[in-house]
């Protein structure tokens, strides 16, 4: 077990107070068909951990909208820090929130679980304190383009959506792609929430290739693709996972999605969380969680990691806190696959190794994570995995 | 909250600065400027670039407000030629390119801005830190303050109130409406990048994100509500910011009927409803412009003379 | 003095002033007739720059204005009323005047700003003249008042001390008494005269006769967009044309 | 090129036809009607609704239709009346603090995820090797009916007689016993009407969220504006010359740039013509 | 039975008072002037019995019917035919459009067509101007338009704020010989007009208002003559301070 607290609020008992922890949500702007299920995602986690929490003292959950805007983003945070006094922002989305808040967090000493893949977060020089609960945009790129290849196809046209995720993921895929031999025949960066995407998707058709990649979000993937079901000839799409959904489904029509394949970190399908998180969830909500939902497995993650490194190092700040996030997450030790069963082992005083829901968590020194990945194909209205496989990084 | 509410404050007196700039240009002269945040944007990039690139902030800030006036002037251009919701819908695209530029070009960062703009005192404890900042942030206020009212007092003011009331006769009186109108935008977008300064090195990262079109229109709401007046102007803007701060806190008094997507949707309907019904329970604002004899408190239906004045102006570019 | 040459001005296929050449002298009162629609408010607009000219030039002291545009135009030493007086609504009266009289140019209005001690001087002077135009035109009592109060006749009177303020060299009037009573008609009057003798070329476009006879030494008429006469004012209203035309069974 | 310019025209008529309700309040009140943009999104989502309650889809449309016009009205009822004699100003901001109300209604009711219609409108038709959408040649037809009726009510009926007059001036419209609430509630009506057809002609062709009205509101302000305010010809051209802009700017130019391109054409539009393409003359 | 009646009304703007108690009366088929200097109270006068300002004490009475609410619905009002003195036309409508919008909602298409035409005819200046937007109109071409458009709804009761002024001469004639007419047809007028020798000459009987009350009345002629005219009004010392200062109170 990791000791040592420097955090002056160890201390245990039933009778100290909660501990706070912040969500903050894409539940308003261009997020927020992404939003609602975060929270559920992160309800889940908060009601399993209350079974048993960290020094017996129960996470108090705070939810703020971030608007899918930095600069309210960071407002929002400020309330989260100040008032609510959390130790932990959880289930952020944007990687431009990501961005924007750390500065906050950092000095405040609280660590931010997010879902951000942009490259600069890799940059931030964050002591530690912020922990992406999902791979970083460049492997999810370089694994779009090792799909590709493997289905055999040799040019592809690089569509992405004008953010830092999507900018971070394309380039990687084009760098990749075109080290592997492809060959990208036209590249379309389409900005957000426009009222026509026509001129972006006959671009895209118009260049022939094998295959187009579009990383982006389901809003505007689904515009898209209504307009590509009315080209006389559309061509074969790519997207990744958290744009092929539910949502997508009820927005495009079944007909207009059939056929759409996309890359996705393959959650732990197999490992024991992945199936907890979705029997949970589907019990909570009525509905049926896909494995797509990829940002509901690493808010998840987000969460129970939080509360498992608070367990083990008995504080909730601090040098402590940061390393026994590695620690039980990727250290040696005995592999747990819940909440539960890691503080039992804790208890016990073992190592423990916690094997996520969304992968099995193994943080490099920066603090992301890797993954395996998996291909998927909408089929007859279902989303069926192709291939799974592992990044082979170079 | 010890950190909190200073936070909360220096947002709320950086829109004040913000509205006051822009009631200089609306209220007062009565140009309808829709693309103001642009060139608190201009701001915020000029001197993080600068700074980013070792240049101290004593100098960088005061060449983000030089560099914010000057991308105004091509504004007065088009003012030249062009009134009232005409003028509006190029300044919202001037400020739309503004931004969109800004967004894509390479030192810029691209749509991840900039990080790690420097931040005085970011490595002291929060509380401190943000106790000095409002402090800054009322300096920043009362500084606006000052060069708002520098036009807007003695005969300046009255020239642009004269252009603001109509045009053709103020050019009779040999104004020249265009060069006024430059003037005005390059001040007012001059202090509103000084503020877009004083944000990005508060706030330690730059974005496009930071100045979103709609900011303008909740200044707009702010110099409304506020009443038009200097002092209406940045206190409404404030209240504005204020209320968007204090409707994050109606999910912490438990609608548990709800949940946080519904909060938030009722966040905003609040936030609706407040701006309707300060508009219909305090119509003229809530600090509005004084007059020795007030027209308000005229009925509607009355004088012609007193009854749709400012329509008058508008139907003329029907 | 203030001359046209060949004045057209068109809206569409329609001219509504043709080849119109007339001088407003220096120191004298010159009157502008005609029936209603003749083109005289067309005329002012034109050559003050609100309407674009077809062709044709306009002189100020013997030197063709290059831009005909408001603002240079008045900066030219032209200073006109309007036929439905503009005000500036939300200033008061004597603030209408006082912006009448101050420095028109923005840059120097914007570096007045920072000296404080001669623009206290220059607002003091200002309001000094403003209350004696007021006075002047009888607005003594609503000189606090905001110009959206004015009756329909006080409106007339403040524009003709507003362009009275900026001391010009020519001064063109759209119809300065219609609607004005009869005492303040005669006393408004007697001031354009004043205002000519001391050098100003003045030209009054005016439906009332009793004012154009007593008060203007040369007049023209137009009708339908051309000069139809002009001449000594008793002489003109004599002509069967002008009859006809202009004064109908009146005189 | 000549596809683009087609896809554009397509674009257009649904910008043009979301601008001819913004060019309505305006030629009637004066105001730019931000609240457009949420009547547009409530008629889609109004449409979805009677999708539920009826089988075949233009009963449903038709009663879509029927539901945006009581909600143009309502909005006038409930929330403008009062506001009728206020300054430009402050209907401005009521009609953002309406946009807000009704837009985050919406998602509290139907929440943010995405909606379609399935009314089978898809599919394609090929004229001389350009393609275009069956979706997009019905939206084009009712924006042209529109823009049509609407210049029908507003110039040959009294009804129209009566909206102009009432927003040349509405003290003399009252010595005309011009009625100003029931035309202003008839102008709300149709201006529901308006925003329930750009509504479901958008649902058709992307998808409903609720925030899609608002997300049109810049082009179609732009757009009316271009035409020149009041001008319900302007309005449609406007929005197609902003569409066809679009469009073929995406061609030669990166197509990041779009948000602002809308606003390069119709700054040197504007620049050539300062008070849109069909403004009317003015005296000083 | 009197056309208008209106006994001791005050009125205002806001705060100002500008009618303190006017008493004043037009009897059918006759054609009443009122003058006065200028901000005398005459416009706000007539504004009030037409419906645009609502007044504060007294009452109004149109063709023996008492006026209860300010307002151009109140049914008293309906044999109304008014002028103002200032935006008394729809700029952005045309001539046309401007007669045809004054006409009772209940006529039919085909008759209110005949009216405009009709009207159109009988005013010169505006005969060929039918299709042209008021607002581009000018002075007079604009003030025979206002004329015109009282005329519509044949009004028994006809309010003219100083429908001459911008006119030519001969077009002041022609405006004063229709006022004529329109009495011998049963027609009462109220005029107010600064060019006292026309309207006296117009009318059969005048009033002088002055401070927002009634200064003198009488019969045309006698006015005239009545030395105290001319000491008020017509060569007197008018703009004294406290006839102007109204409405500062
Ligand atoms: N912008 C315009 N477009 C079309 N016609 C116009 C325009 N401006 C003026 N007119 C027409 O030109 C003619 C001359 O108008 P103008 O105002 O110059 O007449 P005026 O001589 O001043 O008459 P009045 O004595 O009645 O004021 C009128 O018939 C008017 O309708
Ligand atoms: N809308 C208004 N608000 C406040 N005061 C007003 C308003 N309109 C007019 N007044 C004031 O009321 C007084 C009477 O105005 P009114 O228009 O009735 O004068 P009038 O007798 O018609 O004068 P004129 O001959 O100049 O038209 C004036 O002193 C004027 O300043
Ligand atoms: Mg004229
Ligand atoms: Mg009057």
């Amino acid at each position: 077990t990791v000791g040592g607290c420097s955090g002056t609020d160890s201390g245990s008992g039933d009778s100290s107070k909660p501990i706070a922890v912040g969500g903050l949500l894409p539940l308003s702007g261009g997020g927020s068909v992404y939003g609602p299920d975060i929270e559920t995602a992160l309800r889940v986690a908060v009601d399993e951990i209350n079974q048993k929490p960290p020094m017996g003292r129960k996470f108090d959950l705070h939810i703020a909208d971030d608007q899918t805007d930095p600069d309210a983003g960071t407002r929002a945070a400020q309330k989260l820090i100040s008032v609510n006094r959390v130790s932990a922002i959880l289930g952020i989305w944007s990687s431009s929130v990501t961005l924007a808040v750390a500065p906050m967090a950092i000095q405040s000493d609280v660590m931010v679980g997010t879902a951000a893949g942009a490259g600069d977060v890799t940059k931030l020089d964050d002591r530690d304190l912020v922990w992406r609960f999902y791979p970083p945009g460049k492997y999810t790129g370089e694994a779009i383009a090792q799909a590709v290849k493997a289905q055999g196809w040799d040019s592809a046209v690089a569509m992405s959506r004008n953010d830092p995720s999507g900018l971070t993921i394309i380039d990687s895929f084009r760098k990749s792609f075109e080290a592997k031999g492809g060959k990208i025949l036209d590249s379309v960066t389409y900005p957000p929430s426009q009222s026509s995407y026509t001129g972006e998707v006959r671009k895209a058709i118009d260049a022939k290739a094998d295959v187009v990649v579009n990383v982006g979000y389901t809003p505007e993937l689904s515009a898209m693709l209504k307009d590509a079901a009315n080209t006389p000839d559309k061509g074969t799409w790519l997207s990744v996972g958290w744009s092929v959904n539910g949502d997508l489904f009820k927005a495009v029509g079944d007909a207009a999605a059939e056929g759409i394949y996309s890359v996705d970190a393959a959650p732990n399908v197999d490992g024991g969380a992945f199936r907890h998180v979705s029997e949970a969830f589907q019990s909570k909500t009525g509905k049926e969680l896909l494995p797509s939902n990829t940002f509901v497995f690493s808010a998840y993650d987000s969460a129970v990691v939080a509360a498992l490194a608070m367990t083990a190092c008995t504080c909730t700040k601090g040098k402590a806190f940061t390393d026994a996030i590695r620690a039980v997450s990727g250290g040696p030790g005995e592999e747990v696959d819940t909440y539960a069963a890691g503080v039992a082992a804790l208890a016990k005083g073992a190592d423990i190794n916690y094997q996520g829901a969304s992968s099995n968590l193994e943080f490099d020194d920066k603090g992301d994570q890797l993954s395996d990945y998996g291909i998927y194909q909408v089929r007859a209205g279902k989303i069926d995995l192709v291939r799974a496989f592992s990044l082979q990084t170079p | 909250m010890n950190a909190y509410l200073p936070g909360i404050a220096t947002v709320a007196l950086m829109y004040g600065a913000l509205g006051l700039s822009l009631n200089l240009q609306v209220g007062r002269t009565g140009i309808i400027n829709f693309g103001h945040i642009a060139f608190f944007g201009v701001g915020v990039y000029t001197t993080a670039l600068l700074s980013l690139h070792g240049i101290p902030l004593w100098l960088s800030v005061p060449a983000a407000a030089v560099a914010g006036g000057l991308c105004a002037i091509p504004l007065g251009w088009a003012a030249a030629r062009l009134t009232s919701h005409y003028l509006a819908i190029v300044t919202i695209g001037f400020a739309e390119a503004l931004r969109v530029v800004l967004l894509n070009l390479e030192v810029t960062g691209g749509p991840s801005g900039l990080v790690g703009v420097p931040r005085p005192l970011g490595d002291a404890p929060l509380e401190t830190f943000s106790m000095v900042w409002l402090v800054l942030a009322a300096g920043l206020l009362a500084l606006t303050y000052g060069l708002v009212r520098l036009f807007t007092r003695g005969l300046l003011g009255l020239s642009l109130t004269g252009i603001h009331d109509d045009e053709p006769a103020a050019a009779m009186l040999g104004r020249s409406v265009a060069a006024y109108k430059t003037l005005v935008l390059a001040w007012g977008s001059m202090l509103a990048a000084l503020t877009g300064a004083f944000y990005v090195h508060w706030i330690g990262y730059a974005s496009t994100e930071q100045f979103d079109p709609r900011v303008t229109f909740y200044l707009w709401a702010g110099i409304v509500v506020g009443g038009a007046s200097n002092a209406g102007a940045w206190l409404g803007c404030a209240a504005i910011a204020g209320l968007f701060e204090a409707t994050r806190f109606i999910g912490d008094f438990g609608f548990t009927a709800l949940s946080e997507t519904q909060i938030a949707s009722v966040r905003w309907i609040i936030i609706g409803l407040v701006l309707i019904l300060t508009m219909r329970f305090r119509p003229q604002g809530l600090l509005p412009v004084r007059t020795r004899l007030s027209r308000s408190a005229a009925p509607t239906v009355t004088a012609p003379a007193a009854s749709g004045d400012r329509r008058v102006k508008e139907s003329a570019d029907a | 003095m203030l001359e046209t040459r060949a004045l057209n001005v068109r809206f569409g296929g329609m001219r509504v002033v043709k080849d119109v050449s007339l001088t407003f002298a220096a120191g004298q009162v010159t009157g502008l007739i005609g029936p209603n629609g003749a083109g005289k408010t067309t005329l002012f607009d034109c050559v003050t720059g609100f309407v674009k000219a077809h062709t044709g030039t306009v002189l100020v002291d013997g030197r063709p204005l290059r831009r005909l545009a408001p603002h240079l135009v008045a900066a030219a030493g032209v200073a006109r009323t309007f036929q439905t007086p503009r005000m500036f609504d939300s200033l008061t009266t004597l603030e209408n005047l006082v912006v009448a009289g101050a420095p028109a140019s923005s840059l120097s209005s914007f570096l007045t700003t920072f000296r404080a001690r001669h623009h206290r001087s220059l607002v003091d002077l200002l309001t000094t003249r403003a209350r004696e135009q007021a006075a002047f035109v009888g607005l003594t009592e609503v000189r606090e008042n905001r110009a959206d109060a004015l009756s329909g006749g006080q409106r007339k009177l403040l524009e003709i001390g507003r362009a009275l303020m900026r001391e010009p060299k020519v001064l063109l009037l759209d119809e300065p008494v219609a609607g004005v009573n009869p005492v303040l008609a005669r006393q408004i009057a007697a001031t354009i005269r004043q205002v000519a003798e001391r050098g100003v070329a003045v030209g009054v476009i005016e439906h009332n006769m009793e004012f154009v006879m007593a008060n203007c030494t040369h007049v023209y008429v137009m009708a339908q967009g051309s000069e139809l006469a002009s001449g000594a004012a008793d002489d003109v209203r004599r002509r069967p044309e002008v009859l006809e035309a202009y004064l109908g069974g009146h005189q | 090129m000549i596809q683009a310019v087609v896809n554009g025209i397509a674009d257009g008529m649904l910008i043009g036809l979301m601008a001819l309700g913004i060019t309505l309040i305006y030629a009637v009140q004066k105001f730019p009607n931000v609240s457009h943009g949420a009547l547009v999104t409530g008629g889609a989502y109004l449409t979805y609704l009677s999708q539920a309650l009826t089988q075949r889809w233009y009963l449903a449309v038709a009663l879509g239709l029927v539901l945006s016009v009581a909600l143009g009205m309502a909005a006038y009822q409930v929330v403008i009346r009062p506001f009728i004699a206020a300054p430009l100003m402050t209907l401005m901001i009521v009609t953002i603090g309406l946009e807000f109300v009704l837009d985050y209604t919406i998602a509290l009711v139907w929440g943010n995820s995405l909606r379609t219609y399935d009314f089978g409108l898809t599919g394609q038709t090929t004229v001389g090797g350009f393609y275009t959408t069956h979706a997009a040649l019905a939206t084009s037809a009712v924006a042209l009916l529109a823009m049509a009726g609407t210049a029908v009510v507003l110039t040959r009926s009294r009804l129209g007689r009566d909206m102009r007059a009432l927003s040349d001036d509405p003290s003399l419209a009252q010595v005309a016993r011009v009625s100003r609430q029931r035309t202003l509630l008839f102008t709300w009506g149709l201006v529901g009407l308006l925003a329930g057809l750009a509504g479901v002609s958008y649902g058709v062709k992307a998808q409903l969220t609720p925030m899609l009205g608002w997300h049109l509101l810049l082009p179609s302000f732009a757009a009316a504006i271009l035409g020149g305010l009041g001008s319900f010809t302007g309005a449609i051209l406007g929005g197609v010359l902003i569409g066809v802009g679009m469009e073929v700017f995406s061609l030669l130019l990166p197509t990041v740039y779009k948000p602002a391109m809308a606003f390069v054409v119709l700054t040197v539009l504007l620049l050539a013509r300062p008070r849109g393409l069909f403004g009317k003359a003015v005296r000083v | 039975m009197t056309a208008v009646r209106v006994s001791g009304l005050c009125a205002g703007y806001g705060g100002a008072q500008i009618l303190n108690g006017v008493d004043l009366e037009v009897g059918e088929g006759e054609v009443v002037a009122v003058i006065g200097p200028n901000g005398a109270g005459k416009s706000t006068c007539v504004k009030v019995i037409a419906g645009l300002l609502p007044w504060t004490r007294g009452e109004i009475e149109v063709g023996g019917v008492p006026v209860t609410s300010a307002g151009g619905q109140d049914p008293a009002r309906a044999s109304l035919g008014y002028v103002p003195q200032v935006r008394n036309t729809f700029p952005s409508l045309s001539v046309r459009e401007n007669l045809q919008v004054m006409a009772p909602r209940s006529w039919s298409r085909r008759r209110i067509g005949a009216r405009v035409a009709d009207l159109l005819e009988q005013f010169p200046q505006i005969t060929r101007l039918a299709e042209r937007p008021a607002g581009l109109l000018s002075g007079g071409e604009r003030q025979s338009l206002a004329l015109a458009m009282a005329l519509v709804r044949e009004p028994k009761v006809l309010l003219l704020d100083e429908p001459a002024a911008a006119l030519s001469p001969k077009a002041a004639t022609e405006v004063f010989a229709m006022v004529g007419r329109l009495r011998e047809r049963g027609v009462s007028v109220l005029v107010v007009e600064q060019n006292v020798r026309l309207a006296l000459a117009a009318s059969d009987r005048c009033y002088v208002l002055e401070g927002g009350r009634v200064a003198l009345e009488g019969t045309a002629s006698d006015l005239l003559d009545d030395p105290r005219l001319g000491g008020l009004y017509l060569g007197g010392d008018v703009a004294t301070p406290e006839q102007q200062g109204r409405a500062r109170q």
